[in-house]
């Protein structure tokens, strides 16, 4: 499968130049601000099977997050708490270059990264998800389903999964079996409501939910999760350009601002 | 088919979910959802959600498995972890292996791969959520996704399973009447000929019963052929008209 | 491994064109009706370490299953009932094309159709392995061993799969252990004994159990399992080509004949 | 060697089947059995029955393995999953992974390797029922094997295990000695020298009780040898016999 | 960050292990301790021991990962088993994949891949005890190896973390801080220039206190790049003795 | 990652044949006895972390060693005994042509062959580690983790193996549960000290404890490992090459003795 992803570089490398030199005259080929979102639909509750569910359009990019509830035997270090898993597929419907086959480490840091701005922020109180200390505990599972990939995965996958938490509802527990065909009106107890907010370096220009083109030239990105309260809970700094201390504090700022916002608008 | 044969899933003449014995569930078609697929369709039938993605023609990697003759088609039957009630773990299992090559060989003769040597046609089909019939739901969804790819065909392959519920003989059976009644007979056609191009059974049926089931699923499949050849005229109406926009 | 298969294949498509002429004129390299069987031996308890085990040769082709017994936990779905699992092993020792490794398509098709064969036709009543409900149940392990391939493992495998259920005994079960050194006299609670019978096409030809020539030339192939009251109880169509809905009926008629006259002869 | 070195498992000069300490298991051998297979032999040794196949020299793949001096020889030794008491779970585990290893090894000199360069020579062993000494037993009938297959050789190698079991030195240890007994000597030779060309200890022996096994052992090989050898001329006086029917 | 916040991990401006807030562990480095590798360093911080290896530049294999302008860059962060408490199971994990991925991203611009196009650079680390901070440990360890290999590079990384323990911004968080601690901030810099290539952050901070734990880190690392460099002199001047001893 | 394993070898195939002209003048270039060790040098309880370790450096050869405990389930045929896992990771950092992987044939060979030498010698009294009959028992895990290869890996990680086992003390075992950040004065049950001694045959010389250049240029190799008593307990011929019966006795003497020697200095 090789060439083909050669092939989709060569197109790639062809572009960047003229993607970069139009970023770097300060504009954007969808005429956004640099610290802009992109138009956000969302789906709630689109899986019915699921105990909670989202579906994202951040432009042309779509993502379908379903969250599962299990029982399970706790962790032995925290026998009084639930758990969180958090899987990421990216499926080769979504994108020329994905293959099917075991996560690879774009998946891995996909799904890991939203992993980290959900229990960071303490969004979940994991204690309230204990039935039995030491024997049973709700475990909350998140699976991230790429469909179509034009950029800035990172944002809207933890987006969807955020709404998708906020709506989910416990399914009955019965005789120590979970009934998933009948849902309770039971929701998860949450405690705070992360957003993350992901920004491009190209050359010296920040841009905030970055496009796939723009993501192909870039040389760095960052993603920085932060809480309701105007807090950092989460960063992961990818590509292998630099950002300087200056930078690494105004995104932060900027972070805080564009997650209001997303909140304000999105989850509720 | 665990098939204890419960005898409440028809009363009066009516299905649990309100349907006629040889009523189809709702079908909606949808072409060309996607952006970076070279085609696709979204469907839903009843409860099921399917999303259909096709690449290429495109260079067919790993190069050992070029064919000098013809195009390679790749069909991957993939369920979310989500679809189904109780969590199923990411990746292929036996079951999706066995629904993929099934699959595959059913469109196989249908396509023009001679067309395209050495390349390879790649259908992706991702199961959203499931509920009974996924295999017949992905099978048209790809069809359809290969018409909006442009990929020359004989026909539109469509799909439709008939089936023994409380000892009838039924159309399109869903999750409930999976699980608790009699049989299941997923079919998949050539609507031009009738040909049989897939077909798989699992459950007990008398031969009378075997024959008014495949005339059923044939009936239920020429349906839902109308509901994809609609969907593929949509798409192109509206791209002739955002054409005649543009001039 | 890859130039091997090609040159394999290369091989056989030469030798195509010869084998459908031979076919079209009505003719069998082995001289067989059309919905003839190749003749069948039968070597049952082949395996004396399994609880049950049959090695069938089936013209030239050879295959040798096993059945094992163990204990284990039912399905939280149906926890009164034992559970089978069938599986297949392609080894390569049966075929220059056979490569080692985990199942590929082929192998899991023949384990689904003869699993399907066995549980569809409700041979083994299942809910007469439960031990304790919800706790112990029987589970029967098939595996089916291919030895040497000369076309028509479907048949093969799934005619000495059930010679190998239908003989099978189980071992003793003392203290929550199973004791494999120790068979009992108890035999397999079975209600039928399903028949599968594997046709191909090969242009408007029709072939029961066809050789390894018969079926590289081809254009498709139907499974049809059928009970011993004379129903169908399972099918698989194979390969590209297709059948007309006349073939179908007038092949599940046949399947039902083929299926008695095997039934009375092997499967007593 | 759980080794627990019980004390009944010989009683009067006798062991538990009735052998006497150096007498083997009775041993019989087919060469030519399989029709697909270049070569072939099934074996069957006390209750282990083996199968074994050899396919070449044919060209070796994947091409990165070829050597421009040398065939390559590859040997998989693999288990049925009924072939011991607990079911086996299906594929290599590490036990039969390192049974490949020293077999191949047994056998790399003793094939005229170097006559087929980028070739490969598939030696594939499988157990059917498993009683103790599989690896002796497979290992001899790869051999025999190679030999129905045309291969050329120096030798044909042969394999047998020495033990000790109840304090005494005895031949061809069965699986209830296995469990039981105090130590498991298999080795592997080359007839014509007697050289060894695999050899494994598990338990303890001391160093005259080593040398004696040893030796045992090595008249266990001739004898097995003896039959290997019958076997094949068995087969090749068929083949003379079918010859001379068909002039 | 389990960040239960707990209150008792700093007692009179002393922390646990009677570090001040702003105070590293103990760090030694040594370069060129392994015999195969074309560089290597270990090094001990606190309770960390981690052995970092590069091999190259040599060619890139398999052949279609080549880059026809630069080299490859490979990163492969790995535990020993016995390096934490709860027996890890050999092979990566996705921590650990997610690890490597960070700091072959740290340390890709930094290295001069252009002068070796179609060649790889591979460096290994391996943890072999671990106590938090390993990440940083390894790619600190890591960048000392590719230096002893020879490999020209812009600057010598190195990578730190600073974090908020018992409500106060701390340096180089040790595991019980790990575990209890409120937030763990790990950052990889080019010392000359101050710029970050690597930052994570698990846990809460307000914008202050994120911006006195980025300071905080970037002091330590440019403490941490005095002792790679001594080590990396120690090693030229052992090697230039042997050097004058030799003559 | 072929060509380079290729480039390796034809590096080694150029040197092999001076290598072998050397020995067979019956000289070592480091000058040893052919029935000589290298030197060893131990760093006993190096990883803190395990309950056991060792730290071996066998000339340039340089392998760690640790063993972590557990507490499981006992095998059902052994309800009342511990049990014991050997795990080799040959982790690239040790030679150019170790690749990161699921373990290959050497890999596995080596943690067999240790745990071979460990078992077969009845060190460890399994019997004595046994918690509650049929439910708990201690099992002991040790992991072989080879860091810089020149030659007789064998050795090297079964002595620091068997040195690791010597020194290890229990955890605190509390409510069921193991806590490893307290250990025990109390130490493994054991019976005896097994030592491994590996000899390389080239040509007509054999060569104790190999150097890898050693190793590159011999026909057959042997491992064998012998107990306190002067007794042998485990053997392990490796390689096409062959040895005569004579050989097999001469180093089986030569075994005990070494294995004396290593036993005195290095594990006691």
């Amino acid at each position: 499968m090789i060439v083909m992803e050669i092939n989709e570089e060569i197109l790639w490398s062809v572009k960047r130049d003229a993607i970069r030199a139009l970023i770097e005259a300060g504009k954007r080929s969808d005429n956004r601000e640099w610290n802009q979102f992109r138009a956000i639909e969302l789906a709630p509750d689109f899986v019915r099977k699921a105990e909670g569910s989202c579906f994202i359009k951040l432009g042309n990019t779509q993502v379908l997050v379903g969250v599962k509830f299990a029982v399970g035997v706790p962790y032995p270090d925290t026998p009084e708490s639930g758990t969180l898993m958090t899987s990421a597929e990216l499926v080769p419907i979504a994108s020329p270059i994905f293959r099917a086959g075991p996560p690879d480490e774009d998946s891995i840091e996909l799904a890991r990264v939203v992993d980290r701005g959900i229990r960071e922020s303490k969004m979940i109180d994991f204690d309230a998800l204990c039935i039995t200390p030491k024997e049973e505990v709700w475990s909350v599972m998140v699976d991230l389903h790429v469909l179509d990939h034009d950029g800035n995965l990172l944002d809207a996958a933890s987006i969807a999964a955020v709404r998708a938490l906020l709506d989910a509802r416990f399914p009955k527990y019965e005789d120590k079996k979970v009934i998933y065909t009948e849902k309770t009106k039971k929701k998860l107890p949450l405690k705070d409501v992360p957003v993350s907010s992901t920004f491009a370096k190209v050359g010296s220009a920040l841009l905030l939910d970055p496009l796939l083109e723009e993501e192909k030239a870039m040389d760095a990105r960052v993603t920085i999760a932060t809480t309701h309260e105007g807090n950092i809970c989460a960063i992961q700094k990818g590509g292998s350009g630099s950002f300087t201390l200056e930078e690494c504090e105004k995104l932060a700022s900027e972070a805080i601002k564009a997650g209001k916002e997303i909140r304000k608008q999105h989850l509720k | 088919m665990s098939g204890k044969g419960k005898t409440d899933l028809i009363v009066n003449g009516k299905r649990l979910d309100g349907r006629k014995p040889e009523e189809l569930r709702p079908v909606k078609i949808q072409a060309g959802v996607l952006k970076r697929a070279d085609g696709s369709c979204y469907l839903e039938w009843g409860e099921n959600k399917v999303l259909a993605a096709v690449f290429g023609p495109r260079e067919c990697l790993p190069k050992h498995e070029q064919d000098p003759y013809r195009a390679r088609l790749l069909y991957r039957y993939n369920m979310a972890p989500f679809s189904v009630e109780d969590r199923k773990r990411p990746g292929p299992d036996r079951r999706s292996q066995e629904i993929s090559k099934v699959s595959r060989e059913a469109l196989e003769r249908v396509v023009f791969l001679e067309n395209f040597p050495k390349a390879s046609i790649d259908v992706f089909v991702e199961v959203l959520q499931a509920d009974a019939g996924t295999r017949c739901a992905g099978l048209t969804a790809a069809s359809v996704a290969l018409a909006d790819a442009g990929i020359p065909m004989r026909d539109i392959v469509v799909a439709c399973a008939a089936g023994k519920v409380d000892n009838e003989i039924v159309l399109d059976v869903n999750k409930i009447e999976d699980n608790d009644g009699q049989a299941d007979l997923p079919i998949a056609i050539l609507p031009r000929t009738g040909e049989v191009l897939l077909m798989q059974l699992d459950g007990i049926l008398a031969p009378e019963e075997y024959k008014r089931a495949l005339q059923l699923a044939v009936e239920g499949c020429m349906k839902v052929n109308e509901l994809q050849r609609n969907a593929l005229r949509e798409k192109y109406e509206k791209l002739a008209d955002a054409g005649e926009q543009k001039e």
